[in-house]
């Protein structure tokens, strides 16, 4: 039993990690979709960001410097977006896949300028892991849940903030109106174009928060391309999770936990590359079986123009 | 020469009321085509003003002008005899005009109290107070009496009760112009005839009221003055109460229009569709259709009343075979059909024509020729034995039906998205009424069109009647059901309550309707 | 009779239409991002005009540039086709990646052990291919006609169980010896040969990949199964009311997706690498979903846009010899343009609507809400 | 990049070189890392650049996205007349085979691989031996009491990038010196995948360092390219020793408690390479293995933390060391 438990506190510590930018990205990506933008982008936005706040940091030397960098760039990015598909009307799709290119590209190209290499970025000031006085003592979870880095704390405070703000709060209320009804939102005198680029904008904020938890919090370095797939992942979380705040970051800790589970797994007893297939196979499985229809908010995908 | 002197001249039973709304000159044009051609109309305080015109004349885009929806390439807008620049719907709000779309905006998922309020939500702090919300639909509700319950969720409401959210979701607004496009278009007539009272209510209290709607009675009956748009140009504006169905008629399209529709005496044959103890359950999972049973004869129309959303459409694609039953049997000419899909029934010469043309009975991405080979584009002579498709074949027998169906215009090639929406009727009649069928549903079968379409459908269903056909005509226009049919079913909560000649009288039939006799 | 012939002759005009207004946002696009990514270029110090000689001599400058940007398009058609194909019935296969494997493992393993067949192995191995990628392209389908799994997700998600699965099969089962970790060479003479001319490694795959092209064209707008596939994709309330099943159409527009990735895997097998290595090739099928959405879903579009990418890529290598221009421009050049090809309204504004009126044949919009 | 005038006018014989020596126009490609690796391809690239400033000869590097350029690379770089034209990685194997054949008159050669072509050098090394003497400090060290290390653990790990046989040769080498050093040690093995993506995921390195310094290491190799800033960064946070990798690690992430590194002169084998090309014995053909004897592999110093380490794991260090070079220590290739 003690040893169960000894091993349970490390696995849902690395659970918490894996989920921590996927949580971030997946809030992001719910607020994009419930105003009707599709946001296969996150993946980019997460990857400018995590560049973004390294660059700042190393400009700085501080942390938080970095952060604000992040947020700018994952804004900036989200507004090309934005433009792109609310004003220009262009495939959202597409252009989601756009900014993955390039910020793939962009930040390849960005390394060179700003730290005068290629592949992996100096060190930064990081956010270090905190652990809260109290909390952090209960036995088993305590560690694993609060003595995280301060980002992970905002993770937490993101998920109940996210919740209240789309389901009590007038914007929350025109936010899912303009996704599921543009035309409803727009016959009553609210600016369906602005709701959505409000929408696509804390989408970028919340993917640099994903974006710099990975590069800052979980490390304190950029790597090339060091996302890896995780905004897809994300994106995932957040239809498995039906477009719900609380069911996207139940989705994202649920990835992370596989993930956690790969490396606590002995290699030599099964494949790597069928403990790597779990995760997928895992939402495979629950989406098929109990996840039954996603039903997403009706008008996404779909330029609105009034003529 | 559609100018008018905007407030002389003109004597309405409002004629003392001072304007309230004026548009003058309106002109706004879509690529080739000229929707507003110079229109000008006035509003007076306390008067109910209709707009009447053929599908696609141009009404519904004025209204969406004075709503900030579209914006004129000309012409201005007077409120209060002030210039009024509206850009948006925002602004339109802000004016005191509100607005009930032909098609619905409302959003399903929210409730009724949160539609109603967004954009204008109460707060409690930052949050929506939702229970002011609910509180004060709730008021508004019954202070014009518009019963709908501000906690269900618009999802769940029938027709009339959306379309009271609407007309509440104005009312929030303190609208002091209301514009309805089609209200009563899905409306049953006792929920018409409560609309109409609310809307006297309405005007009484100082409202000003634009309606738009192709039913020619219902005109008469609420509107002071009525103005009448062809092409987009204002031909006329009459007082209600100095015309008539006729001349408001003859007036929109231009030519006489038979308003009655003459029928010769049925010739019923043998039973050619029957269905017996049908069970169908809704696509929400409850039971729609309980145990309904009936027999439609050849060379007759069986019509089927009813209030919207108490089986019809379950009962109608049970028939057709695009939804299973639960229980019961269907026989075409006898033959039990029940376990057979859509696509064999219709080879057993059933056709069907639905009641939303746009999400079911047309591809509206289609070419007319491919929405006309919807159903057969795998039978000869559209494809061969191997899968291909004859596209020429489809083209040439398109544009044949297009042209007897006098769909206009009748170019097999354009997409069905860009016909009006009696055009699009016409073009699924052609596709249903070609290849000979021996069982017609018709389900709605003039929703939405103009006078003109409508006397055309009519005479083409009388006219299959007339050649042995056996035709279920589902309706909720009473109008329609009474003059074309031999027989009426009433259908109240998915089971047939009663069975009634045609010359039965609206309150019969409505209490009927509303399960409240026999 | 004159009813038809009109009929036929404004079909045509309205098809040039359509053509020539498909092709103005890829161009404008095109235009505009060689414009922003020469601002790029002054940036860093370079002469955009000797960038893009070289991008431009890099891609078609020579039989071997030509051959570069035909080999590296190849593939690009078979996964831009497998997302076309899915799109045109109202679903999104972002799983071409994993189907690329599917196939490509296939081709490696049976490849190897059909060989002793000589070119004879060709076409039974691509059929394996086009099958193992057929079936695995039906598994998302089935998901969703069965369970109602959103294929977005059941196809990300299968991607990765793919890639694994492959690398599993590639690494441990059917692993040769050799310093390259993978499974053995296919015999040479069962490989897919090339094509000569002096187009360097560009090989026959290419003519397989355009017959592909050509047998979705048709597949799609010649046949019944094609209409029902449209019809579904358009309207699936009207599809339902003709009588057709949206269940199999949704798991036969994946599968043969699927089919077209996995074709794609083996002729990259077969005639380019001749064996699976591990690492095998990444981003195929990501850059389908580009290259198809930038072809509009149109085969045509596919393949036009394939090439573009390809000459895309075979030019950056040019420009990196070139010029101090970095390889990752040709991504970000590559962003630009795909970030305005489908700005209708940017192209509008400077072309005015009636270009808008000209190219809507193709809704790009719809098909998602699912 | 940068190609100049060609192979005209512009070019300059090297400083000391006489007048019998053969022209060389060095140039490489990477794999799919490419440069900024901070592994074989940036060593690779320093040996060459090394070359172009000694000889004063203009140097090429061309990038690759993705497998299909590797051939198209390296036949770009021949048919412009660059020679020896080096590609690094084992990657790059099949690609090699097929475009030497096609330039018979171009130089080729290979880092970490093994082609049989006349005009093919082929250079690999013998990670084994430097990640042997790793072994032996981290078998050592972890019985030390220092702020990083524990005595009570006898626990090390390995942090392996992609599985591969060339991944195995690290493995086994360190396994072996663990084992040599302290019977009784565990060693534990872990890999972040099986796809390339595996050498470029630090927070997947940092994870597995984690969760590896749960189980009790205190000290943990890495052979997994940028994987390892993930080590790095538990080691930093969670105060244990990581052995870098490839280059000399200590010097890149100078934050990081880094013991030492297994350093692999990728550069050096490029360098005398080209050199001997220059002299006229490119060695085309030949297998050239380079390990501890030549300075192929060799450990980098402690810097910082040489004060922890004791005197006799230092000798023990060299003793292993020489033991290697006289042939008196086998070790093995493999994972055992
Ligand atoms: N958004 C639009 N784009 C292009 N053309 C349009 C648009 N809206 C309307 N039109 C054109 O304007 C004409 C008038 O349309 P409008 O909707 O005003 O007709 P309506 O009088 O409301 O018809 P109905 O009785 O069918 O509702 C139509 O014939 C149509 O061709
Ligand atoms: N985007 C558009 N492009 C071209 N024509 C359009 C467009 N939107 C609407 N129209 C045209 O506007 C006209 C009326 O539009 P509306 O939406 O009011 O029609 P509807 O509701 O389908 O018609 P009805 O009221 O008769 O059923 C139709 O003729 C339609 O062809
Ligand atoms: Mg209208
Ligand atoms: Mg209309």
């Amino acid at each position: 039993m003690e040893e169960l438990l000894g091993g349970l506190a490390p696995l849902l510590a690395s659970m918490v990690r894996n989920a921590t930018p996927l949580v971030f990205a997946a809030l992001g990506g719910m607020f994009s979709e419930r105003s009707g933008v599709v946001n296969i982008g996150l993946e980019g936005l997460m990857l400018i960001s995590a560049f973004a706040g390294v660059a700042g940091a190393f400009y700085s030397g501080s942390a938080w410097v970095g952060l604000l960098f992040a947020l700018g760039a994952g804004l900036g990015f989200a507004l090309i977006h934005a433009l792109m598909s609310i004003t220009f009307e262009a495939d959202q799709i597409i252009s989601g896949t756009a900014i993955n290119l390039l910020a793939l590209g962009g930040t390849g190209f960005l390394m060179e300028l700003v730290f005068g290499r290629s592949g992996t970025s100096p060190r930064v000031q990081g956010f270090e892991p905190v652990a809260i006085p109290v909390l952090s003592e209960i036995p088993v979870v305590g560690r694993a849940f609060f003595d995280q880095s301060l980002l992970v704390y905002l993770m937490y405070a993101m998920v109940p903030l996210t919740y209240l703000l789309v389901f009590r709060t007038p914007f929350g209320l025109r936010l899912r109106g303009t996704g599921e009804a543009p035309e409803a939102v727009d016959t009553a005198g609210v600016s369906v174009a602005r709701m959505r680029y409000y929408g696509v904008a804390l989408s970028g904020l919340l993917a640099a928060l994903g974006g710099v938890y990975l590069s800052m919090g979980i490390l304190s370095a950029f790597t090339e391309g060091m996302t890896n797939g995780r905004g897809f992942i994300a994106l995932a979380a957040l239809i498995f999770g039906r477009w719900n705040p609380v069911g996207a970051a139940g989705a994202a800790f649920l990835f992370g936990l596989a993930q956690a589970f790969i490396f606590q797994a002995p290699q030599d007893v099964i494949p790597l590359e069928f403990l790597q297939m779990i995760p997928y196979v895992l939402t495979i499985v629950v989406l098929a079986g109990f996840g039954g229809r996603a039903v997403a908010p009706a008008a996404i995908g779909k330029p609105y123009r009034k003529e | 020469m559609a100018e008018r002197e905007p407030t002389g001249g003109q004597a309405g039973t409002a004629g003392e009321a001072p304007v309230v709304l004026e548009m003058r000159g309106i002109t706004k044009t879509f690529g080739a085509v000229r929707a507003n051609d110079g229109i000008s109309i006035s509003l007076r305080r306390g008067e109910v003003l209709g707009i009447l015109g053929e599908n696609g004349a141009g009404k519904s885009t004025l209204m969406k002008i004075l709503y900030g929806l579209y914006s004129p390439d000309a012409g201005e807008i007077f409120l209060d005899g002030e210039r009024a620049e509206i850009k948006d719907p925002k602004d339109a709000v802000e004016r005191g005009i509100g607005m009930v779309h032909q098609h619905f905006t409302l959003i399903p998922p929210l409730t009724v109290a949160e539609n109603i309020v967004l954009g204008a939500e109460p707060r409690r702090g930052l949050a929506v107070d939702l229970q002011r919300a609910v509180r004060e639909t709730g008021e508004l509700c019954e202070r014009y009496g518009l019963r709908v319950d501000p906690r269900a969720r618009v999802a769940d409401l029938s027709v009339g009760e959306q379309q009271r959210v609407e007309i509440l979701k104005a009312l929030y607004r303190e609208a002091r112009i209301l514009v309805l496009d089609e209200p009563t278009a899905v409306l049953t007539p006792q929920e018409t005839e409560d609309l109409f009272s609310t809307l006297k209510e309405l005007v009484a209290s100082g409202l000003s009221i634009i309606l738009i709607t192709h039913k020619l009675g219902e005109l008469l009956g609420v509107s002071d003055r009525i103005t009448i748009i062809r092409d987009g140009r204002v031909v006329d504006t009459v007082p209600a109460a100095r015309t008539d169905e006729r001349e408001l008629a003859r007036l929109m399209v231009g030519r006489e229009v038979l308003l009655r529709v003459e029928k010769e005496e049925a010739e019923p044959g043998g039973v050619r569709l029957q269905a017996e103890g049908l069970v169908v359950r809704s696509s929400r999972g409850t039971v729609a259709v309980r145990g309904v049973s009936l027999e439609v004869r050849g060379g007759e129309i069986l019509g089927i009343a009813g209030v919207d959303g108490n089986g019809q459409t379950e009962l109608a694609e049970a028939l057709a075979g695009t939804r299973p039953a639960e229980g019961g049997a269907v026989r075409l000419d006898g033959e039990d059909v029940t376990r057979l899909g859509a696509k064999a029934r219709k080879r057993r010469g059933l056709a069907y024509v639905p009641e939303d043309r746009m999400a079911k009975g047309l591809v509206p991405d289609f070419a007319l020729y491919e929405n006309h080979a919807l159903k057969t584009y795998d039978e000869p002579p559209y494809a061969s034995r191997w899968g291909w498709l004859r596209p020429a074949a489809m083209r040439r027998r398109a544009a044949e039906a297009l042209r007897a169906f006098d769909v206009r215009p009748p170019d097999p090639d354009l997409p069905a998205r860009s016909l009006s929406g009696g055009n699009q009727q016409k073009a699924i009649l052609a596709r249903e009424l070609s290849g000979d069928p021996g069982v017609i549903i018709a389900y709605q079968p003039t929703r939405g069109v103009d006078v003109g379409a409508i006397e055309f459908i009519h005479g083409q269903l009388l006219r299959q009647r007339g050649e042995g056909k056996a035709i279920l005509l589902i309706s909720l226009e009473l109008e329609e059901v009474r003059s074309l049919s031999d027989g009426i079913l009433v259908l109240c909560d998915g089971r047939i309550v009663g069975e009634v000649g045609p010359e039965a009288t609206d309150e019969e039939l409505g209490l009927l309707m509303a399960g409240r006799a026999g | 009779m004159s009813a038809g012939r009109g009929g036929l002759s404004s079909a045509l005009r309205a098809a040039l239409g359509r053509a020539a207004g498909a092709l103005v946002f890829p161009l404008v696009a095109i235009a505009l991002a060689l414009a922003v990514g020469a601002v790029i270029v002054l940036a860093t110090g370079n002469n955009p005009l000797a960038a893009y000689r070289a991008l431009a001599v890099g891609a078609v400058g020579s039989p071997a540039a030509i051959g570069r940007t035909l080999l590296n398009a190849t593939p690009l058609i078979f996964t831009g086709l497998a997302v076309a194909v899915a799109f045109r019935a109202g679903l999104f296969n972002i799983g071409g990646e994993g189907q690329l494997y599917i196939g490509a493992i296939t081709a490696a393993i049976l490849g190897v052990s059909l060989g002793f067949l000589g070119p004879l192995a060709i076409p039974v191995v691509l059929l394996a291919c086009l099958l193992t990628g057929f079936l695995w392209g039906a598994i998302p389908g089935l998901l969703k006609a069965r369970f109602g799994a959103h294929e977005v997700i059941t196809t990300i998600m299968l991607n990765f169980v793919a890639i694994n699965l492959a690398t599993y099969l590639a690494l441990k089962p059917f692993r040769t010896e050799g310093l390259v970790p993978g499974t053995d060479f296919i015999d040479a003479a069962a490989r897919i040969p090339t094509i000569g001319l002096g187009l360097g490694r560009a090989n026959y795959g290419l003519f397989v990949a355009l017959v592909a092209a050509a047998a979705v064209y048709l597949l799609l707008w010649r046949t019944t199964l094609g209409f029902r596939l449209r019809a579904v994709g358009l309207s699936p309330g009207a599809a339902n009311y003709a009588g057709m099943s949206i269940g199999t159409s949704t798991v036969l527009a994946l599968a043969i997706g699927g089919a077209m990735a996995g074709l794609g895997g083996g002729v990259e097998v077969m005639g380019v690498y001749g064996k699976m290595s591990i690492p095998f090739v990444s981003n195929l099928g990501f850059n389908g979903i580009g290259v198809a959405l930038l072809g509009r879903n149109h085969p045509a579009g596919v393949v036009l846009g394939a090439l573009l990418f390809g000459g895309l890529a075979s030019g950056a290598q040019e420009l990196q010899f070139e010029t101090d221009v970095p390889l990752d421009l040709a991504d970000v050049l590559l962003a630009i343009i795909l970030l305005l090809v489908t700005a209708t309204r940017l192209v509008e504004l400077i072309f005015g609507k009636r270009v808008r009126e000209m190219a809507s044949g193709t809704r790009l919009d719809e098909g998602l809400a699912s | 990049a940068a190609c100049g005038g060609g192979g005209g006018g512009g070019e300059q014989q090297g400083g000391g070189g006489g007048g019998g020596e053969a022209e060389v126009r060095p140039a490489m490609v990477t794999d799919v890392g490419g440069l900024g690796d901070q592994s074989f391809n940036d060593s690779a690239y320093r040996g060459l650049k090394r070359a172009g400033e000694e000889f004063g000869v203009k140097v090429e590097v061309l990038e690759s996205n993705a497998p299909t350029d590797y051939v198209n690379n390296l036949s770009q770089l021949a048919e412009s007349g660059y020679s020896p034209v080096f590609a690094i990685g084992f990657l790059m194997t099949d690609a090699v085979t097929e475009v030497s054949q096609q330039f018979p008159d171009t130089q080729f050669a290979i880092v970490d691989s093994v082609v049989e072509q006349p005009n093919v050098a082929s250079l690999v090394f013998r990670e084994q031996e430097g990640s042997y003497l790793a072994g032996v400090v981290a078998g050592l060290m972890t019985q030390e009491e220092t702020p990083y290390t524990n005595p009570d653990d006898k626990v090390v790990g390995f942090l392996g990038g992609q599985e591969s046989d060339l991944i195995r040769k690290f493995q086994a080498g360190y396994e072996a010196g663990v084992e040599a050093a302290c019977p009784d040690c565990e060693v534990l093995v872990q890999y972040a995948g099986t796809t390339p993506e595996a050498f470029n995921d630090p927070a997947r390195g940092k994870e597995i360092a984690l969760q590896q310094i749960n189980e009790g290491a205190d000290i943990i190799y890495h052979a997994s390219g940028a994987t390892g800033a993930g080590l790095f960064e538990a080691a930093r946070e969670q105060k244990i020793f990581a052995i870098g990798v490839d280059s000399d690690q200590a010097k890149l992430f100078p934050d990081a408690p880094i013991l030492t590194s297994v350093v692999k002169r990728v550069d050096n084998a490029v360098f005398q390479t080209i050199e001997a090309a220059r002299g006229g014995e490119f060695p085309g053909g030949e297998v050239q293995e380079f390990g501890l004897e030549d300075g192929g592999l060799s450990l980098a110093p402690f810097y910082r933390f040489d004060r922890f380490v004791p005197q006799k794991v230092k000798d023990e260090v060299d003793r292993a060391r020489e033991g290697i070079i006289s042939g008196e220590i086998k070790v093995p290739e493999k994972p055992q």
